[in-house]
């Protein structure tokens, strides 16, 4: 292990590509004050050094094909290969996306298809495909009841009602559309608390964005009662759809009084998380906002087939360049194809039966606290509160000591409103056998606290590198090569 | 169906018996009554037969390999080394998610911090986030933070600019009620500077493109710079860094924030995504701090061994939620690493070439043009040419491809004081051949 | 060209240098005056250009996917799951060699242990090899292995045997001088157990396959193998292993050898190759001797756990030399690999039912073609059926492709007192619409 | 690790395969005597499972794209990613042999232009792409000889003379085609040695198969003497092509007066091994030979285009299905088209020198001798019999010890010729910086040997597995899991 940065495997005069010569070898002259003098300190190394190179990093890396993900609210479920190979489609990597829309009817048809798929799943009216990623469509979803309120001459409607539990990207989406964000606590069940909901509703709420199940894994099952609230205020009612998987085929936003709805292909609709991105955050919102959906929409029409429909009058415009992350598209539409309904309906009921199964397995065991409500769905939060106080071993540290036992942690310290949260959430794709080894190491963990903590606290020992200090990182950041040559060179750095 | 990637379909029973329930439906308990509901969508099918399906519904589209083209306009036609793909969709990469977990996730952030650090080379600056979703919604991020930053209320950008772009920063400025002004451009199709001097006042920032929406070299970028600083506003650069071989980092001539496409390096068109925009800025704590975006950072493990981890997330929504400096969560990682590895692939001689190459091959283009069509601008192109023609551009458009030759991007939608004009592009794939039939057919159609 | 895969052609002067030599060319001082020259070849091209070039060149290719087709007769078009395809491009397991150092090859080595030990439950038979070249050459080596066994010189098979495999036989026949014997069909299309009874004194042994290369089952194979082994002869089947799901395993059976081939499983059709011959025989140190190709057993390492390693090599070209059980080294390892994750796949649920919807639509394309033309033979078929047509065959193929479609394979050249006959195949990837098309048209041309 | 065999991994009930429907949903009856009674112990597995299966057993093995992989005579070069793009195109694999020829001029195409560039690569006039691997090349050519003289009615001519440095597939294939196989010393500069040479050639002698440069790496610098002694007797000469890639583009086998050839794609063409195979032996003769080719051949007509040609009458006939292996044939054409001239040459120069390189820097290191000429092409032959005699430390063992340093092994004891062989072939796609660090560590082990020979003679220590007792496995074979269940069952395996 220890692979070098790229630049320091460069050797003077390496060549790693192939280039076609210009059609006529004329010069051309860069203007004098554009021409490039500062030096390129680009790598050199040929091909077999490249491919060398980073398969080697790739093999000091976690995906969800080494083994369980069960990073709670990410949905860390089995990425199928028939995905890739759809989306390697010459048809889907050779298209530019102005061409002639009679040239590229095949990849409107494919974004049509599966608006229809997306509409019937959530009980929205209309979709855009535009948003690269989850907080994308939040901040699109937000600008259209932005669009909504202003276009009725409610100019007051400032204020974005969010629950104390939702993830962070929903505070800062209302914030980024120029929302106030009043936070909304949770009752001892863990989900919305009616009152202070009632008491926060006015004239100035624009909307309340929810998560259902919330970050707890627990369905708030007084939606409608929610929803009755925001609406009479004149609020319009947001859906995260980060934990769709959870209901998936069972029970649809739309009948639980969502005006406007996000999903996360990469999460719910299998496609890779790629290490961070691409995503894609397709927008559902039902009818009457179907104005204010960014532009262009797909329409279809017998006569011209699919076509790009930039005839939107109030639309909020344009969240990203271009229709959304075509690639990231193709693979959900093959996904919903070949699960369909009864395969989708098959997923929500297995990810909260794997969650659920989890659940029931580790509770009870000494140093994890089941704060809320037993019953969950596609995840789970547990505190290791109690662990810390009799022991001293944070959420961290349990994190870190499971890495030892080759599996990937959970999401640890959210939702905020548990002490040291362990949010566990397996998916459908992971075995039995791997939920019970996953308990098995948790419950040795739990041992290992109790009888010797130091080893969980010093966690992990068998990675290729031991705990990283992130607080040498952001104290003192080396952000690329480039500070890094210079930090080095005045002897300020020692790695 | 679908029950081949769900194992425990086959324990349903076992495992509810274990933990003492009865049915799945107790499960959904909580689920007010009736919500639960049977879906109107189709059945499921095999692979094999939405692999049929779906590799007809592909066919259907006409690839440039079918149909040479000379769309550009922001999107372009780059050759992606095989190796590149191979590399990124290793299941390590492909498969993993941020890298919450560096201890086991060092690849992954090493390949990102070089992504961070090729970018800072050619960009001249020393501060790179991890990607955002594409050059637009970069930009329109850099207008938010010069505000910001600056406590100021206006952003200026060309008239010239793409509509992509411009739509996407308009968007972004609503909420909080940011300014965009917009500067003309001269008669030699670049940024009036003394328009821009005219309304540069209590500008926040000042954008301008690189080449910019014509295809055409801006000369006066430092001079750009030294309106903006001068006027305390920060110099914002959009950059194609394919240019950035042949052409000085935008760094080096004063910008304090870089935006731009990396998706032209590693990843094909996609019909237009995903893309992964660069944003880069100045070594300067009240920039940094102002940054969107995830950024990687180098450090040590216990045992002082170098060591990579996402750092400075003080600034971002899951720490600092409402207060955050963007909403990003998701970036654009893979085609980030894609485009880390196409640059490392090409090195310094690599991507002058390819910077030489497209400029050799758009001057071609151009001169070929000039033949049957009006070039209103002279400068230097850089993969964009702007031309005008006589008919209206929809019934070239139609002759073109009749003979099976997609021609360039109409722009007098958006720029009618342009007239019936189009941009025509050519990139390092453009064959001799391809121009040479463009020319021939626009003889007979222009 | 080709630099970019070359590190140290940077390095070729500082290389030079440190081994005290001036020149490339004195490294080649040994070569005879003269001999070394300029090729007339042409100049390498960038990737690019090969990319356009070859992926043009492969257009020109009428794919399955453009035109319906019913050509069988020994190679079928079966879907590959996208799983198995992206498994085996695994560097790990594409780029590595035989696993010559187990101790950094366990993973090949269990994975061709996990062939070995899939194709063992299919055939019922505990010895399995690593894979020969193919189906055709593992009956060739399998008539060699039954003349060395038995120490006879006579090899006994059907007449109705692909052209393909006939004639790979008679050239590994010629060297040993071992003579083929060639048993007639009965009225049912199937091997006539009374000219087998006059033929098979002093054979080594009886070939016989499932289904035949009209793509009948053969009703009789325990009948066959009691003929050959009262005779003294081993007794070979060959067989489609994608029917072993629904059919007994010719271990089962009597056979003593059983080839076929595995490539039906984990790989598309590639104009024909690579494949990856099965060969399986009993647990019998006499022929486990005797047995051709690479093999992999389970041992344990110097701790006493569980490892993979090549084994019984002392039959092997490498040791043995002159005196090997056969020439074969490189063999078709990766193919191997794609046919046990195909068949880890599908499991013994995914095989029945491939078996099951193979031979429902086999009856189907059977039914609808006897609606059209004249079926010579009853009995039940998988995949292939043959057809008589009145008109000569190569009309109604050009009157097929016309309309888009391609006919069976025409086998009236090989088997004349056949007539105009075709053999027409259908798989679990025969799509009802083919099928109804081919007949339509049939109607029209036929 | 430890990775469980896939039976292992099995649950009752688990699916991972999905199944299109039968076109019609009738019963065809198995005739009850073939129907399948016997139990089918095939594994159940989700897809998920599958492939993490997989993907941890690839994670157990080496391959090029790891490190360096120096296996003499096997030139382990880098395979470039665009050949499998390219094998990876539809118009590859969904294309059926038999058809009409008409639609598959792309394929043939293909396999015509290959035969041009191997033609001038090797001064040869025809060639087959039949042949799937080295071996079956083997067959192929000494077959065509057979049938050459036994055409001309000698049929006298049964023995076939082979050095005793050649690889071991040489006197295997020359016995299947019932040749008589006549062993030629080497001389003491590892070259064939021509008195011998010439008191074997008689009018009983078919030809001669020979390597050139040989296994020792060295160059037949008498290759002209040895064609005329062959040749004389009445004679051919059978070019062994493993070794191509040390002449490759400077040097053809047709001008040292070969008559036949063959050559293997996957060693000097740069396509992948895969673990074993596919591999593709062409072979190419002399005009004169050339109507004993397999059958078909690859024809080009102006008017009827690319065809497949069976018009040949004295053929050997078939060596193997169909036309070889095209996915490979794909490949290889890649990699010439973009290597060209030139930089065929460069692949020869640098693989050369790269052997020289570091023939020079560990020669002299003590326990490794270097017999022979020093002077190599591609590959070089170091004996580790000194250090045997002096410590005890084999071949075997520093093949090992090298495992540790996470490099693959030389080939050792092979050439027979050699004592404690170990013979390496970098290849011209390692770096220097690799081919330093290669010597490095034999130069490391060598001082081990000389002080502390049981880490070497225990090695390796870091790898997955220990090392592997292969004695064992001969002694009990266990070959397949059903052989293992049975001798579980009985107590009789431990494992």
């Amino acid at each position: 292990w220890g692979e070098p940065l790229i630049f320091e495997l460069s050797r003077e005069g390496r060549i790693g590509y192939t280039m076609p010569k210009p059609i006529e070898d004329v010069s051309v002259e860069i203007p004098e004050k554009l021409r490039r003098k500062s030096p390129l300190n680009l790598p050199e190394l040929s091909e077999p050094e490249v491919v060398k190179h980073y398969t080697r990093l790739s093999e000091m890396n976690y995906g969800v094909d080494n083994g369980i993900y069960p990073l709670g609210s990410c949905t860390m479920k089995y990425n199928p290969k028939i995905n890739e190979e759809i989306a390697a489609h010459p048809g889907v990597a050779y298209v530019h996306p102005y061409q002639d829309e009679r040239t590229v009817q095949g990849a409107l048809k494919i974004m049509w298809e599966l608006e229809q798929w997306l509409k019937e799943i959530t009980g929205m009216d209309r979709f855009t495909l535009q948003p690269a990623a989850g907080a994308n469509g939040e901040f699109t979803g937000v600008m259209i009841i932005r669009a909504y309120h202003l276009d009725r001459g409610e100019t007051q409607r400032t204020e974005m009602l969010v629950p104390d539990s939702a993830h962070g990207t929903n505070p800062a989406s209302a914030a980024m559309a120029g929302f106030k964000v009043i936070e909304i606590p949770s009752n001892e069940n863990g989900t919305v608390d009616l009152e202070a909901l009632e008491n926060a509703v006015s004239e100035r709420t624009a909307g309340l964005m929810l998560t259902n199940p919330n970050t707890l894994g627990i369905f708030e099952d007084e939606i409608l009662e929610i929803a009755k609230i925001v609406h009479r205020a004149g609020g319009l009612l947001y859906y995260d759809g980060a934990n769709l998987n959870a209901v998936l085929g069972k029970v649809r936003p739309g009948d639980m009084g969502f005006d406007v709805v996000h999903l996360n292909l990469h999460k719910t609709f299998s496609t890779p998380h790629g290490g961070g991105g691409p995503g894609s955050g397709p927008v559902g919102v039902k009818d009457f906002l179907k104005d204010y959906l960014p532009v262009p929409l797909v329409g279809y029409d017998e006569e011209r087939g699919y076509y790009l429909d930039y005839d939107v009058p109030k639309s909020i415009g344009k969240v990203k360049e271009l229709y959304g992350n075509f690639a990231v598209i193709v693979r959900a539409l093959t996904y919903l194809k070949i699960m369909g309904r009864d395969g989708l309906k098959e997923v929500s009921e297995i990810a909260v039966l794997n969650a659920n199964y989890l659940t029931q397995k580790l509770k009870g065991t000494k140093g994890y606290g089941l704060p809320h409500k037993e019953l969950r769905k596609h995840e789970v939060v547990f505190s290791a509160e109690p662990m810390k106080k009799e022991t001293g071993v944070k959420a961290l540290d349990v994190a870190k000591r499971l890495l030892d036992f080759g599996l990937h942690a959970p999401t640890i310290y959210f939702p905020l409103i548990v002490h040291e949260a362990l949010m566990i959430e397996p998916t459908e794709t992971v075995s039995k056998e791997e939920l019970d080894a996953y308990v098995e190491a948790l419950k040795r963990i739990s041992e290992e606290a109790y009888s010797n903590p130091e080893v969980v606290k010093n966690a992990p020992h068998s990675t290729a590198v031991k705990r990283v200090d992130d607080v040498l990182a952001a104290k003192r950041p080396i952000i690329t090569w480039r500070m890094y040559r210079e930090l080095r060179e005045k002897g300020e750095v020692d790695i | 169906m679908g029950k081949h990637y769900i194992p425990n379909s086959a324990n349903r029973e076992e495992m509810l018996k274990e933990i003492g329930l009865s049915s799945i439906e107790s499960l959904f308990s909580d689920v007010p009554r009736g919500m639960v509901k049977e879906f109107n969508l189709p059945d499921g099918k095999s692979e094999y037969e939405v692999f049929l399906e779906l590799s007809e519904v592909l066919s259907k589209n006409k690839t440039i390999l079918d149909t040479p083209s000379f769309l550009g306009a922001g999107t372009y036609f780059h050759y992606v080394p095989a190796h590149v793909k191979y590399l990124i969709e290793r299941s390590e990469f492909l498969t993993s998610y941020t890298p919450y977990q560096p201890e086991i996730s060092q690849g992954m952030l090493q390949a990102l911090f070089e992504y961070q650090s090729l970018i800072a080379e050619l960009v001249g600056l020393p501060i790179v986030n991890a990607s955002m979703y594409d050059w637009g919604t970069a930009m329109a991020e850099a207008a938010l933070m010069s505000a910001r930053v600056t406590r100021k209320n206006k952003f200026v950008v060309p008239k010239h600019l793409s509509p992509e772009k411009k739509r996407v920063l308009e968007t972004y400025a609503a909420g909080p009620g940011l300014e965009v002004v917009e500067i003309p451009w001269d008669e030699s199709g670049q940024l009036d500077l003394e328009k821009l001097k005219e309304e540069v006042d209590s500008a926040a920032g000042v954008y301008i493109e690189l080449p910019n929406f014509f295809g055409i070299l801006e000369e006066n970028i430092e001079e750009v710079g030294e309106i903006a600083h001068d006027a305390g506003a920060l110099f914002v650069v959009g950059v194609d860094p394919t240019i950035l071989g042949i052409v000085e980092a935008p760094g080096e001539l004063g910008a304090d924030i870089v935006v731009g496409e990396a998706a032209y390096f590693g990843s094909p068109m996609n019909f237009g995504g995903p893309r992964a925009g660069i944003f880069a800025t100045r070594n300067d704590r009240k920039l940094i701090r102002q940054m969107p975006g995830r950024i990687i950072g180098m450090t040590k493990d216990a045992e002082g061994r170098r060591a990579f981890v996402m750092t400075l997330q003080t600034r971002e929504q899951h720490i600092r939620r409402a207060k955050a400096t963007s909403n990003i969560c998701s970036n654009e990682a893979l085609v980030a690493v894609a485009a880390a590895i196409h640059l490392a692939t090409l090195g310094p001689r690599g991507l002058r070439e390819l910077g030489e190459v497209i400029l050799k091959n758009t001057a071609y283009l151009k001169k070929k043009l000039s033949e049957v069509a009006e070039i209103p601008f002279g400068g230097i192109n850089f993969k964009d040419v702007l031309v005008r023609f006589e008919k209206p551009y929809s019934e070239i458009h139609e002759g073109l491809l009749e003979r099976n030759i997609h021609g360039g991007y109409y722009i007098g939608k958006h720029f009618p004081e342009l007239g019936e004009s189009a941009l025509f592009a050519a990139t390092e794939t453009t064959r001799k051949e391809w121009v040479d039939a463009l020319i021939d057919a626009l003889k007979e159609v222009a």
